[in-house]
């Protein structure tokens, strides 16, 4: 079955945040990447993003924050996701994650520590992270397991 | 469909919600509606949005105004405060946080408590049900200008006994503008009903000679958006609230950047509002309209997001739009600190003084332009008063159901989702596809050609590749999404 | 009258004058045509201004070029690369010390060293004579982009030899519009001889099949010049170049500030250079334009200059210009960091990216303000060519001698200064005093009512105070300089 | 004699500088003032300054400089001041004097050093200029003399 080699990604929008444009792109680019998208849409909470990619299998949770609230929204994902069992799904994130200028590398320090596998600044391209996510399968694929933190970029 | 209409709200109907409204967080039994009618009569003029609207629409000034708000109050005032004196702002604001706007008002109270322990707001704007009417009132007595609410909030009855109450006198929103771009699953009819009660209220300080301004949210979803169909959502809006008893309207565009366009949609705005609010009855409506710079992606770069705002000056001055919403260099990076706020302010205010007594002559192309907005506007409201038996409220529900009204990128799902923009060889934003949009043969040939146009000129089909390329354009220096080399 | 004519120097004298134009200074000896002439023919193409401005022509862009110079070559090299990749710059200046530009290469050596010694630029410019012409060629091998001359120099012979031989592709400056705002007593009859030289030179760079690209000075003094006036300036002295054999020509013009007489200044200079050269049978020159940014006072405030720039960018790219010189936000400031300087230029191209497909379409008030132009030229023209009994370099002293054509705010003592521009009630730039300038009657008498109908409405008489207030209102954030309140 | 009794300025614009527009307002306002203007115009060297201020028996001399060189051009004129008998003559200066962004009061105290009575920054008002000139006019008429370094403003 062609589909079973496709990666999954569960995407979405968290908290209270509607922004739609750039959620609807992302899912247009796994598509065009081969990867398959599972797309929660936008006001999506952490039990959402979950059950999602338990219900699916899904490889990896990409969790999209545009509205500043990141920081409130994303703390504890990680934790969730083990508790669901799926502990080691890889966990993206990215947009403008806090409020204010702030310095980017603080700001992903922040989310790294938080057990994000990776973050992104506002203005990162679908590709990018696209490109990321089957560098970081590979490497799962051959280790069995990914260095969490690793800081690939 | 419920017993949704577009019929004023009896006194005593509205009274007996009123009750209940007030209950659902504790702030709102600090409410006398009585002696917020007073307070707001005893504002001194200069704080009164629709006195300084009206003396700009005389004038013919196009009047600036940032978005702004942070959790806590005094650092909500310093900021307002600075925009004003230093930003030269005409007009304020206050942005209300997202959680507020869901109603999450526990979450609110939350990020206000982490807000006093960091130091630093973990809002993105002030959750003023959470603090009450009284601190609103303190805000507002800081302050030396009118002070509008801005939001998106579906539900926002509540928040508008609160902020009317607390001095405010511009609130903007709608039951479809602050839903639709705003909600993924909230239905139409319970926010077209809960946007009666907030125009019914303001209606009622209307009666007692309080002239509150209304604002329905013109950009919607703020990316690409054709003008018509903003321009229905507007005047869908502004029909509503007409039959509540709001007086003062201000109604809305989001800039698409192909200047004719931008130009032909304001001046559309305000004909044909005129047109259905006069042929409706409501012949008392004190009009004018509100221009937002680009609502999409703006570039990394400072220096070429300060192009962008300027280019967003040029075009409300030259639109002639009674006020301007600004954007700030930091767009592209989130929520901007006060300099980066005061900055593009500054900015705007330089555009709209050297434009002040510039137009843009009525030209054949302009024309054109007005007569396809107006053609798309008049067959679209057509056929939702058709599908409401003669009334907007349940034809406006009936149309979004049947994807006659239809927002692009729009996240909720009461939204058909169909239509597709995609900008034509000049940057006019046309239909890619027109989805069940009921619009008259000549017009869909119109845009076809203009998409042809492009098409040629690029040497590809139009497709979704290309609405996305458009998106991404402004953010990276260009209008138009050409084929990448 | 010296025996100055309008006439193609022969071979023979300018030979032997540049014998002695190259004795001024020492590096002047080391300046060989024949090897010159070589290194500029296996310059590659992008570096060769001309093939530059043509290929934007064709695509209808509009290129954008910053001003920079610093006393010293690794400097220098620095500054505009970062300008050329940082700032995204099209076309690359090298700006001439003002020392350089009067011919005191005395005090430009002492301008070096203790720019050498104080580790930071004391010339506010790059003193090209001094450094000779294999300084200018590093300048240029390490450069990607074509590097134009700018300047301002009366007698500018040396600095064309020597520039010229360095590899530089264009040169401005000419022998009215360096003379009449750049000095206070030099003799128009001997700018226009020593030019006139300056264009036999690349004339003959010309005839050799090496195509510089010429540049008169379209601004003049830079503030509420009169299109006709600086138009008057720009076609004599491609008149002047074309006699000598120079082929590629930019013409130039600087923003007023209202965007219907800015679009009609550029649309006319092009259409009236065009019939001018053709008429006088230059019939293969290649003719292009140039928009400079707001040249007066800016504000203060970087914001505000960011918006100045912007609507320059604008109205240069709507009039469709094929270059822009930019402004920077520290303008109101002196002379500005190189990052300054690339946030100018990259402001300005976001604007000409998403302006690129849009133009100001043809109406009547457009057609009104280019008729009055044209009418204004062609009059003062008539008179300059008659009282040169036929001769354009005769006619222009003499134009000079009887105000007949007068340059405002001009430092020359050859400059009448009887004319003064004002402002009408829109911004465009009116005569308030015509001077002696031969303006038809009803030409008189439209500049007349503009004004007359701003004095109305600002119920005072046009005296030079309307003057000082619109040379001061950008600056303070406004177009005209209306009454204090 | 009325005109005895106001005040005379020497102005002009110093070096190899040709603005013109700001020395043609200036010489304007000053005689809006009530003070008489000596324009000695625009590419002026100090001699020229000298000249004039001594030949009009000018209580100040004006020098303005918008192209950058002013560090260069200006040094030195209070000596010329003094070898022509006039060192105590009151010496404004005002514009664009340097070349780059530099910080105000550091610009200021070079060209105090210098020996002159005031600076300007861009953007100077020619009537903040004029209220200087008659209030320094009036210590000097009181006094016999003026602290040449006074920071006024």
């Amino acid at each position: 079955m062609e589909n079973q080699s496709k990666p999954t990604v569960v995407l979405g929008v968290i908290g209270a945040d509607v922004h739609a444009i750039g959620n609807q792109i992302l899912e247009h680019a796994l598509k065009e990447a081969d990867v398959k998208p599972v797309n929660i849409g936008v006001m999506s909470n952490q039990q959402e993003f979950v059950s999602a990619a338990v219900e699916t299998g899904a490889d990896a949770i990409w969790v999209s924050s545009l509205y500043g609230h990141g920081e409130m929204d994303c703390r504890g994902l990680r934790d969730k996701c083990k508790e669901a069992g799926i502990g080691d799904i890889l966990l993206y994130v990215g947009g403008n994650l806090v409020i204010g200028k702030q310095s980017w590398d603080d700001v992903k320090d922040l989310f790294l520590d938080m057990g994000y596998d990776r973050a992104y600044p506002p203005g990162t391209q679908p590709e990018t992270a696209i490109d990321h996510l089957k560098e970081d399968l590979n490497e799962y694929n051959l280790e069995g397991e990914i260095n969490a933190a690793s800081p690939a970029y | 469909m419920s017993n949704l209409k577009n019929k004023k709200i009896p006194e005593e109907e509205f009274f007996k919600e009123r009750e209940e409204v007030l209950k659902a967080w504790p702030t709102g039994e600090d409410v006398d509606l009585d002696e917020a009618i007073q307070y707001q009569k005893d504002l001194p003029e200069h704080k009164k949005m629709s006195a300084r609207l009206m003396q700009a629409e005389e004038e013919g000034e196009t009047l600036i105004q940032p978005r702004a708000g942070v959790a806590l109050p005094d650092e909500l005032v310093e900021l307002l405060s600075y925009l004003d004196e230093e930003g030269e702002a005409d007009l304020l604001p206050v942005t209300i946080d997202s959680y507020t706007r869901q109603n999450q008002y526990k979450e609110a109270e939350q990020g206000i408590e982490e807000s006093q322990e960091m130091g630093r707001s973990m809002l993105n704007g002030f959750p003023a049900v959470n603090h009450g009417l009284e601190t609103c009132r303190k805000v507002i007595e800081s302050l030396n200008l009118p002070v509008q609410v801005r939001h998106g909030t579906p539900d926002a009855r509540l928040l508008a006994e609160i902020t009317m109450a607390g001095g405010f006198s511009d609130y903007e929103g709608g039951g479809i503008s602050y839903n639709i771009p705003y909600a993924k699953k909230v239905s139409l009819e319970d926010t077209i009903r809960d946007w009666q009660y907030v125009d019914r209220l303001i209606g009622y300080y209307q009666e007692q000679g309080v002239d509150i301004n209304r604002e329905p949210f013109g950009p919607l979803t703020g990316t690409l958006v054709p003008p018509a169909v903003s321009h229905v959502v507007a005047i869908l809006e502004a029909l509503l609230a007409a039959e509540q008893g709001v007086k003062y309207l201000t109604l809305g565009y989001g800039q698409n950047g192909n200047l004719v366009q931008d130009v032909a949609a304001i001046q559309t705005l305000r004909e044909l509002a005129d047109s259905y609010l006069t042929d409706e009855g409501y012949d008392d409506i004190k009009l004018t309209t509100v221009f937002h710079q680009w609502m999409g992606g703006f570039p990394q770069d400072e220096s070429k997001a300060y192009a962008v705002i300027s280019w967003g000056a040029t075009a409300a001055a030259l639109s002639g739009a009674t006020k301007v919403i600004v954007k700030t260099p930091h767009e592209a990076m989130g929520i901007p600190t006060k300099e980066a706020n005061a900055s593009g302010l500054k900015a705007t205010k330089q555009i709209v003084n050297m434009l002040k007594d510039q137009s843009l002559e009525q030209t054949a192309k302009l024309d054109r332009e007005k007569d396809m907005i107006k053609k798309e506007v008049r067959a679209i409201l057509d056929k939702v008063k058709e599908l409401g038996e003669g009334d907007w409220a349940k034809g406006t529900v009936r149309a979004f159901e049947a994807g006659v009204i239809d927002i692009p990128f729009a996240p909720s799902k009461f939204n058909k989702g169909k239509i597709l923009p995609a900008r034509d060889n000049i940057g006019a934003v046309r239909y890619l596809n027109t989805g069940n949009l009921p619009l008259p043969d000549d017009v869909k040939a119109f845009h076809e050609e203009r998409l042809a146009e492009r098409g040629e000129f690029e040497d590809r089909e139009a497709t979704f590749q290309m609405v996305i390329d458009d998106i991404y354009a402004i953010g990276k220096g260009m209008l138009i999404g050409r084929p990448r080399e």
